[in-house]
């Protein structure tokens, strides 16, 4: 259960998709202003399949780590598929548990990605998993 | 007294008395004051010493392990609630002191947004303090006027003209569901219904329902509910505000302070979404921890057999107690109530009336019961009030009546 | 380490920790969080638990035993409380939820009665949110200014221009006795003192000192004192504001409800004296009567003898924690404050930090502590920071030190 | 300890100086909104001298035998030193402990009686017992 394992923080050191695409088709950006982790994302689309992306930014290395490792994912994913991407996916990927606040911190990305994926103001908000 | 147990025994009483450590013991007290404060269950207070002793942290931003335990069981305690008034969302639950500071909440962050001059804002004349003072309150900041549905002398509301006070001035209906003192269960559904056709915002007052029967919030379609734990099996120190979400979510800030923001400035901030937007600083963590055990205790047992536990005792005490000379009882029938039996004796004060059920090991409550308006509708400045809940028996019922006589034969000697 | 016992141990700490059932078993935790919340005593719970078994009910109206039982209790709890804070009366304790609720009501009550367009209010850089965002708020109703005590490099404040800042203008100063970021002691007395000359009211912070050190309030004349019984060893839910006599007298009610009225009307009350007339509802019973005996505890121990024993804590981790590379600590020498160290490592996140500390045990708070200008005027975002009680030890440093070595030795690999 | 002493219902039943003054020199009435309870105490002084007193009103046995054994205890009594009569020598009176709802019923003639001797404004409240 350590959050500290190496894969996690191979992914924190040698991120991969690490920086930006000169002309993104969409390009979205967001803090978690409690803890200042930033990540951006830029991805380029074509017949809604995301054909290239790359995130940028900074923060603890969770956030970064579940950056990097959901760009491997999505590389080559329709776009519609990325809506249904879930908190749950990002579990996995990470493979460990996360506590509330570095749940925060691990699907910042996510958030991040699908905001851009639903044209932002779009997006009906992570919070909707909680529905009953 | 000897009882058919299916009659008169939908709850394993005995069983349940075993859950509240304050009837162990040879002469355990008659506790008839449930409606001022239950009993907490013993699964409550383990709970909460499960927290004190082993996860005791603050919540939210704690990125170590206790800290973590300590947040998920809070939150998770959020998620029970909403299950258990069937809200939509847990979101939808806030977290408060007790129903008065949830209704104050209300009148402050909804009622200074929406409330203005020419406004109306209608109650009804059984409100509890706690549902009458923040709304005078709130009249006096912003000049609107507060009109009021009449009760019956049978102690139901009056609401032959609901039509004529319900105006499109109307901007607020704040009613409770169930009296504290007469029992009485209002039909608050329909009240709702009347109250939206006109437009205006209901706001139920479930201090009294919520712990008694069960209670659907997206049924009953209201806007704002509001409960405490304390009455509810629960502990003291926390309470409920229930909203519908376009509502939460459009009101701003009342209390500022810790993890109600989202960033700070010097001169501004902006702030969380709700739930958090209404929690300012550290909160009653222990308690709603304690509330979400007191909630699984009572959905295990059922809000229906509950109910209908309190109507078997009520039906018994009414025909008890109407055998009493000099009684008066108020409130309506036994089957339009919930288990609450308000009365006087002639002759005796309520408070000598009490003081005499003391010395026989009965507790009941004397006074207004923060229903001035109410008493002064009956012409009365106190009564005496007994109240029973899943923990009570019938042999409750039979001392407070036999303390009843007692009280007469020592008091009421100046009659005769 | 081998110490001398009584140069660095005036408490029997380890007889301390046995009072605190966190830290029975094989591998306690280091738990270094206790500004945030501290651990509660055994005896606390004791008491709340024989509340809830024994003597469970509502206070105040009660004429049966156990409610006068439960209103002794809760009013004792009052009077240890306002003896420990050497107010003159008991009647000058006002039990809230939290500090951030104590602050809260002195912005409505006393402040939209006394607050004008015109006035300043003058806070300080290092003011938790809790003493910053009400105080937005009721700027922003009442068009009243903010104005700011900046913080120097050291952590201290600047106190220079204090005499410019202070005019006729300045209505109230809101400030903190000790910073929970810092950890700097203010000097709050000459603060109050300066303040008084040019007839401002002075609310005290005292979240962070009150569980610390001694604290006279009829000493530093303030007008008002906010702190929370979850930081003092007592139980979550229940905060006190001290307030004087005359101010609190003359102050309109905040929340509306039961408990908190003289007589009600359908159209307006008259209020109860104080402190009723701020405790609407039912108030957290057995989080007061907690809250008494963790004064008690306390009392017993002697916060000149937990204020000498953090003293050491914190020289002993600034000692230790400076020999760390790459490491820098926010706020001023040991001396001048209290038992809390801040701090951020070269290149690693504070998440990080704080998430590695917990695997070896060691629990500390990263983000930016309800201080957001503060982090600002630092230009940092986040910091980690180590906070100390009365149950710590030397040992608990030594693990933070090797927890932070740990931190570097799997994360700080990008840097060298 | 049973709060229903014969002493106090003989009191409550047949009350000593019940009635009213037809020129009393002070006379205050007070009650108590939380229950009704409501005395009023009438005195006839004469160089300080309380030479006549009656009280009326209704209410719960102890507010009632409370104040009939303070008429008998003050009559003849100098009014400075009705001033000095405290808390704690109503409830030797009474001769029963007093929780603190059943305190305000019983301390209620001695709050009339001691406005009365003040002069009302001038009394300064009961709660100053609490000053330490
Ligand atoms: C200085 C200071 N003020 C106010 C508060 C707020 O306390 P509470 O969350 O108990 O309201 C805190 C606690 O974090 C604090 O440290
Ligand atoms: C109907 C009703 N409303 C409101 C309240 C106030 O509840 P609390 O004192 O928990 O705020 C009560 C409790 O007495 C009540 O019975």
């Amino acid at each position: 259960m350590n959050i500290y394992e190496e894969d996690i923080l191979d992914h924190y050191e040698n991120p991969s998709n690490y920086g930006t695409l000169e002309k993104p088709d969409i390009s979205y950006e967001e803090d978690n202003p409690l803890c200042g982790d930033q990540i951006r994302m830029d991805l380029e689309v074509e017949d809604g399949v995301i054909k290239d992306v790359r995130f940028s930014g900074h923060g603890c290395t969770i956030s970064q780590a579940a950056a990097s490792m959901l760009t491997e994912e999505v590389k080559g994913q329709a776009l519609d598929d990325v809506k249904k991407l879930s908190k749950d996916d990002i579990l996995e990927m990470l493979g460990i548990p996360l506590g509330p606040v570095r749940l925060k911190c691990g699907l910042l990305a996510l958030k991040v990605l699908k905001a851009g994926a639903y044209g932002i103001k779009g997006w009906p908000g992570e919070e909707d998993d909680e529905e009953e | 007294m000897h009882v058919d147990r299916n009659e008169f025994h939908p709850l394993e009483v005995d069983r349940i008395r075993e859950d509240f450590p304050i009837f162990a013991g040879d002469s355990p007290i008659a506790y008839l004051d449930s409606a001022a404060s239950s009993q907490t269950a013993r699964c409550v207070l383990e709970a909460m010493d499960g927290y004190y002793e082993s996860y005791r942290s603050n919540i939210h931003r704690g990125i170590y392990h206790i800290s973590e335990e300590a947040t998920a069981a809070y939150e998770d305690a959020r998620q029970k609630i909403a299950r258990f008034i069937s809200a939509r969302r847990a979101s939808q639950v806030v977290f408060t002191r007790n129903t008065t500071e949830s209704i104050n909440l209300v009148a402050h962050s909804w009622g200074n947004a929406n409330i203005g001059r020419d406004d109306e804002i209608l109650l009804t004349v059984m409100e509890h303090h706690s549902n009458l003072v923040p709304w005078q309150l709130l009249a006096e900041r912003t000049g609107a006027t507060l009109r009021f549905i009449e009760v019956t002398d049978e102690g139901l509301l009056q609401l032959d003209d609901l039509d004529q006070l319900l105006t499109e001035r109307t901007k607020l209906v704040a009613i409770t569901h169930v009296s504290n003192v007469l029992g009485t269960i209002n039909p608050v559904w329909e009240i709702t219904a009347a109250a939206h056709s006109v437009g205006a915002t209901v706001l139920i007052d479930a201090a009294q329902s919520v712990p008694h029967l069960p209670v659907d919030a997206q049924a009953l379609d209201c806007d704002f509910l509001a409960f405490s734990g304390h009455k509810m099996c629960g502990p003291t120190g926390v309470g409920v505000l229930y909203g519908k979400r376009e509502l939460l979510e459009e009101m701003p800030p009342f209390l500022g302070g810790g993890s109600m923001i989202r960033a700070v400035q010097r001169e501004r901030s902006t702030y969380a979404d709700v739930p958090a937007r209404f929690e300012a600083g550290t909160p009653a963590i222990a308690e709603a921890i304690g509330l979400g055990h007191a909630v699984d205790y009572l959905e295990k047992i059922g809000l229906d057999a509950v109910h209908a536990h309190e109507q078997q005792i009520i039906d018994y005490a009414h025909q008890k107690l109407s055998e009493i000379d000099g009684i008066t009882i108020y409130g309506p029938k036994p089957r339009m109530k919930a288990g609450v039996i308000t009365f006087n004796l002639e002759g005796i004060h309520p408070h000598d009336l009490a003081g005499v059920l003391d010395t026989t090991g009965v507790a009941v409550r004397a006074g207004h019961h923060c229903a001035q308006p109410l008493m002064q509708h009956y012409g009365v400045i106190a009564t005496a009030r007994a109240s029973f809940y899943l923990y009570n028996t019938m042999e409750d019922v039979d001392r407070l009546y036999d303390g009843a006589l007692k009280a007469q034969n020592l008091l009421a000697r100046r009659q005769g």
